[in-house]
């Protein structure tokens, strides 16, 4: 479904993704696990376009996108949660979810899928006319994400949607990811929290400095000594 | 005590970024605190340095209350925080970057007599001081190499090294040092460890925010951990991290 | 003397709105590309040179003469936003000084072409209303419910409508639009484009009223900060209650103080507003 | 320093009295140019009291020699002092509610309106519109012929040219001190800056005090020569034209904006213009200098030689 081919990224003179090189299946849950600053969030702002790639080559569907430009990727169902939420904070959430559908052909006619985000998550469905700022972190995390279905996506690429949230809402969030998987939702999840991620997804791959550094099942990887160093420092 | 905060909290609008958080730290202490991101650690940090006014609680620097201060006045008085991403002077060179944050040397040097130094070309002794002083902080953080390099070229390691060098030339007697290893390799790690030794050494007492355990472990005498702004552990590095609730913050169970 | 203030009300409000159809545009367009685009008071002269040459010209009636005039105002700003406003975006400082830079270009050609004797309209639609004792021209009174007319439609269709709504989302997080699919090249073109011809139409409506020269520009923008300031920058709204105070306050306080200062009532405005309540009085709201 | 001797000399070889005259007006908006170039270029604050300063000084100077009876060099200091009050007054207010880039310009500008305003109307005082003529002529002591008027073009080169070298030297040693330090960090990062020690507020306000004090002097010293003065001196396009000057010249070195000074007081006097043509040409200038050029002359001849256009 997507595909990093060698994508080499910079911020300036500094080289923040090497070579990175990752596909993602149609069905498949994956995560992308990493440190602070190790790059996840680069790429999947490279996957969107909007951090261009000083070289290699980004397919999705099929299609190289490389060069298309941050709306045309949107088009073509490839949609990402990003990392802090980035709600429209003076839209209400019902005027959130509808900005989601802003790009499809058929915008008039959400109703369909504003009854299936809501059904997903019943708290939004009782702030819908509250402005997305009044509300906690969690319930704008499930907001970001609600948004996203709207997009009808193809491919839903989540930046760290656990971040800095109350562990019950973490495992609401993880339950929803669950019921998205198994509709067959293609995702690629961005996590420092691996244990998290590998309980997720059925793939991951570690980044560390831009680099892939390991990749393998979630339960190969669960076993692995580079995830403990990574978290707990053993 | 050195330094000493007590029932510290900061409510954004709807939200407690820090609740309620109380330690103390002593002199030549390293103090590592330690929380999953959005714990709270970074709110902490600018807490401290002046960059954010408390909602209630007080910070004790030497005997005097200094919440609520500028943070140049907190700078002045000794405490000095550097940055998670680090924040430098863009078009200017290294060595530049040492002299702009010299500036409190020459203050305490020459009181408003900097202001005489202005009229004359001479900037005596304290400038001679200042020089020798950046000479040694680019020594001890191995950034002799890059001395004339603006910071446009410089490595991410060694921009965060910046900032620390930047630190150092204010002369802080309380060091705060908000995640100095994220985004770091391995081998700059290490070094940002030896650096960090070595400030010790010299009898700087140092504070370090981190969201991984593993460097800071080593570190630190002595652990605190955070988790939605409030503080759930505190001990030895060794007995934070066994501590259940901090695994559990981890671990997300 | 009650009449007397009562009329200064009504001239004010009708003022007010010419500041708060510029205003307006200079609201949109710092929202929608980071810049003030100072030349909004040259685009305004532009406007009222073509009505009037449309129509003292050409001899078109009046109504199409401003429809004319507020296209190749916005044509002129589209011009304006492809070689120039484009790579200015969000750095203001640059921005604000290409757009001086611009009314330099458009006042000196102004004055070569028109030279800087004022013109003046055939009055256009002469008689007036009168109620109440208040006479009000009827020119005033269409211009004023035209311009309320194009401001309130504007805030409604941002609102309401999808594209209105890709605007004000782009306006809070420029990223997170960008991720909805909107295409913000075309949106910022677009604000740019609007606001010259929102410029253009307060200018053309303007030649009705008063006489024309070169350089009622430069007056016109700064009222219409002061205005834009005056409601928080970002709000639509109030960039219309904005400008119809300001044209209230300086009608009103022009009977009571001499009217040499009538132009630092704004200015004061200003100041106590930026110190006091930087986000405006309208804050919060659209 | 070569250049420094090349001017001294040059009325030498320029017996021309209409090309003095220009380089004299050069010399005087260059200190006009070079001192805005302290609080913009090297602070970072856009601000729009310059004019204000320049032409708040030159009515202030006039004033106090003819309410006061005091000479003219005792007004321009007098002028000057008035000048650094009112930058007090007006910078405390900017700087400590924090007002950055747009509004820190409108705010400013807001403040040299009302200068502006109060000089128009107040036409007991100032004259209004019409502006004041100015009879008399500083006088100067020169070695050897004792007190004597100052006149003639020769001898306004020679102390313009003075003030010039003094606004270059003063600006020099700021910009190359712990201080001009402090306004390169204010400038490219000012809450970096603050935690490294830096009084942002302080050493903002000491920026615009002497870049205004600077304007200040320049502009008694500009009427008296000019031989008249008008409220035009405070108004926004005299603002914009001192902006134009320190783009096209350069904001990467001290003496820089003085290229834009000269350039721009000369060319409508090569290439003669109708006014009408000349604003097109200002304006033309200006944005080219920002689109294109943006480092301005001195930063492209600059970047040509290889030379790092901001040594601090």
């Amino acid at each position: 479904m997507i595909e990093f081919d060698h994508v080499n990224v910079h911020y300036g003179k500094n080289h923040v993704l090497h070579d990175l090189t990752a596909k993602i299946e149609a069905g498949e849950v994956v995560a992308l696990i990493g440190a602070n600053a190790a790059g996840k969030t680069t790429a999947l702002r490279t996957a969107l376009g909007l951090k261009n790639l000083s070289s290699g080559s980004l397919r999705f569907a099929g299609e190289d996108v490389s060069s298309l430009s941050t709306h045309e990727r949107v088009e073509r169902g490839l949609i990402l949660v990003p990392e802090g939420r980035q709600v429209f904070v003076k839209f209400t959430v019902t005027e959130n979810l509808l900005m989601g559908a802003y790009h499809r052909k058929d915008r008039n006619k959400v109703q369909v899928e504003l009854d299936y985000v809501y059904d997903l998550f019943p708290r939004l469905l009782e702030r819908k006319s509250q402005k997305a700022g009044s509300m906690s972190g969690g319930e704008q995390q499930m907001l970001a994400i609600g948004r996203g279905l709207m997009a009808k996506p193809k491919c839903l690429l989540l930046d760290e949607p656990t971040m800095g949230l109350a562990p019950i809402i973490v495992q609401e969030i993880l339950t929803i990811l669950g019921k998205l998987a198994a509709n067959g939702m293609t995702i690629l999840l961005a996590e420092q929290n691996a244990s998290m991620a590998l309980d997720c997804a059925s793939r991951a791959y570690v980044i560390e400095s831009g680099h892939i550094s390991l990749e393998g099942s979630s339960e190969s990887l669960r076993e692995s000594a580079t995830i403990k160093s990574l978290y707990l420092g053993h | 005590m050195l330094f000493e905060i007590s029932g510290l909290t900061k409510r954004f609008d709807g939200l407690t970024a820090v609740s309620d958080v109380s330690f103390s730290i002593a002199q030549g202490d390293i103090v590592g605190i330690f929380g999953p991101n959005g714990s709270g650690k970074t709110t902490l940090l600018s807490l401290i340095a002046g960059m954010l006014t408390p909602s209630t609680g007080r910070i004790v620097w030497k005997g005097k209350e200094i919440q609520g201060h500028k943070p140049h006045d907190i700078a002045a008085a000794g405490v000095v925080k550097t940055f998670q991403n680090p924040q430098l002077f863009s078009e200017l060179t290294v060595f530049e970057h040492l002299m702009i944050a010299g500036h409190l040397m020459l203050k305490r040097r020459l009181g408003w007599r900097r202001i005489a130094t202005l009229f004359n070309t001479d900037t005596g002794q304290a400038g001679g001081d200042l020089e020798a002083r950046a000479r040694e902080v680019l020594r001890l953080c191995r950034l002799e190499g890059s001395r004339d390099q603006t910071a446009g070229v410089l490595s991410y390691g060694e921009e965060k090294m910046l900032g620390v060098a930047m630190a150092l030339m204010c002369e802080p007697q309380l060091l705060l040092l908000d995640e100095p290893a994220s985004g770091l390799g391995q081998s700059e790690i290490d070094s940002l460890e030896i650096v960090l030794r070595d400030l010790r050494a010299h009898g700087m007492t140092l504070c370090i925010i981190d969201h991984k355990v593993g460097f800071l472990g080593k570190l630190a005498d002595r652990a605190i951990s955070l988790h939605h702004g409030a503080k759930i552990a505190e001990g030895t590095p060794a007995e934070v991290l066994s501590n259940e609730h901090v695994i559990a913050a981890y671990l997300g169970r | 003397m009650g009449q007397l203030i009562l009329g200064q009300l009504l001239n004010g409000a009708i003022l007010g709105t010419l500041y708060g159809i510029i205003a307006l545009g200079v609201t949109l367009t710092f929202g929608i590309t980071g810049i003030v685009n100072f030349a909004l008071g040259a685009f305004m002269m532009l406007g009222c040179y073509m009505a009037w040459y449309f129509t003292d010209g050409l001899g078109m009636h009046y109504a199409v003469a401003v429809l004319c005039a507020v296209l190749v105002t916005s044509f002129a700003g589209l011009i304006a936003d492809q070689t120039l406003f484009r790579f200015t975006r969000n750095n203001l400082v640059n921005g604000l000084l290409v757009s001086i830079g611009l009314i330099s270009v458009m006042e000196g050609a102004a004055l070569l072409i028109w030279t800087s004797t004022p013109k003046n309209m055939e009055y256009v639609l002469p008689g007036v209303f009168s109620f109440f004792g208040l006479v009000v021209p009827k020119m005033k009174a269409v211009v004023f419910l035209v311009l309320l007319g194009v401001i309130l439609a504007t805030y409604a269709a941002l609102t309401r409508t999808w594209i209105g709504r890709a605007a004000y989302a782009y306006a809070q997080n420029p990223e997170a639009a960008e991720l909805m699919g909107v295409r913000t090249k075309i949106l910022q073109s677009g604000v740019v484009v609007y606001s010259t011809g929102l410029a253009g139409l307060g200018g053309a409506l303007y030649a009705s009223l008063y006489s024309i020269d070169p350089t009622l520009g430069a007056v016109y923008i700064l009222k219409a900060v002061e205005a834009a300031i005056l409601a928080g920058i970002g709000s639509v709204i109030g960039s219309l209650f904005g400008g119809i105070l300001l044209g209230i306050t300086e009608g009103v306080g022009s009977i009571y103080l001499p009217i040499a200062f009538r132009d630092a009532y704004g200015l004061i405005f200003l100041i106590a507003i930026l110190l006091f309540k930087p986000a405006g009085l309208f804050a919060g709201r659209k | 320093m070569l250049a420094a001797l090349a001017l001294a000399l040059l009325p030498l070889l320029i017996k021309s009295d209409f090309a003095l005259t220009i380089l004299v007006f050069s010399f005087l908006l260059g200190m006009l140019a070079v001192s805005f170039n302290l609080i913009f270029g090297y602070t970072g604050q856009l601000s729009m009291f310059h004019a204000a300063a320049f032409g708040i000084s030159a009515y202030a100077t006039h004033l106090s020699m003819s309410l006061l009876g005091t000479s003219f060099w005792i007004g321009l200091v007098l002028a000057a002092l008035l000048v650094l009050f009112l930058s007090v007054i007006v910078g405390t207010i900017c700087f400590r509610f924090r007002l950055k880039e747009f509004y820190f310009a409108v705010v400013t500008l807001a403040f040299s309106e009302m200068a502006r305003l109060i000089i128009l109307n107040w036409n007991s005082v100032t004259n209004g519109t019409l502006g004041i003529i100015l009879q008399e002529k500083p006088r100067i002591w020169l070695p050897g012929q004792g007190i004597v008027k100052l006149d003639g073009t020769l001898m306004w080169y020679y102390v313009s040219l003075i003030g010039l070298a003094l606004t270059l030297l003063v600006c020099w040693r700021l910009v190359n001190s712990w201080m001009g330090r402090s306004f390169a960090a204010i400038r490219l990062n000012d809450e970096l800056g603050d935690t490294l020690g830096i009084n942002v507020f302080r050493y903002k306000l000491a920026a615009f005090s002497v870049g205004n004090m600077i304007a200040a002097i320049a502009g008694g010293l500009y009427s008296f020569f000019l031989g008249s003065i008008e409220p035009g001196f405070l108004s926004i396009d005299q603002s914009l034209a001192i902006v134009a000057m320190v783009l096209l010249g350069g904001r990467g070195a001290v003496a820089a904006p003085f290229i834009g000074a000269l350039v721009l007081t000369t060319l409508p006097h090569v290439i003669h213009l109708g006014a009408e043509l000349r604003t097109i040409v200002y304006g033309s200038i200006l944005i080219f200098t920002i689109l294109v050029m943006p480092q301005g002359i001195y930063g492209s001849i600059a970047a040509l030689t290889r030379r790092p256009p901001h040594a601090i």
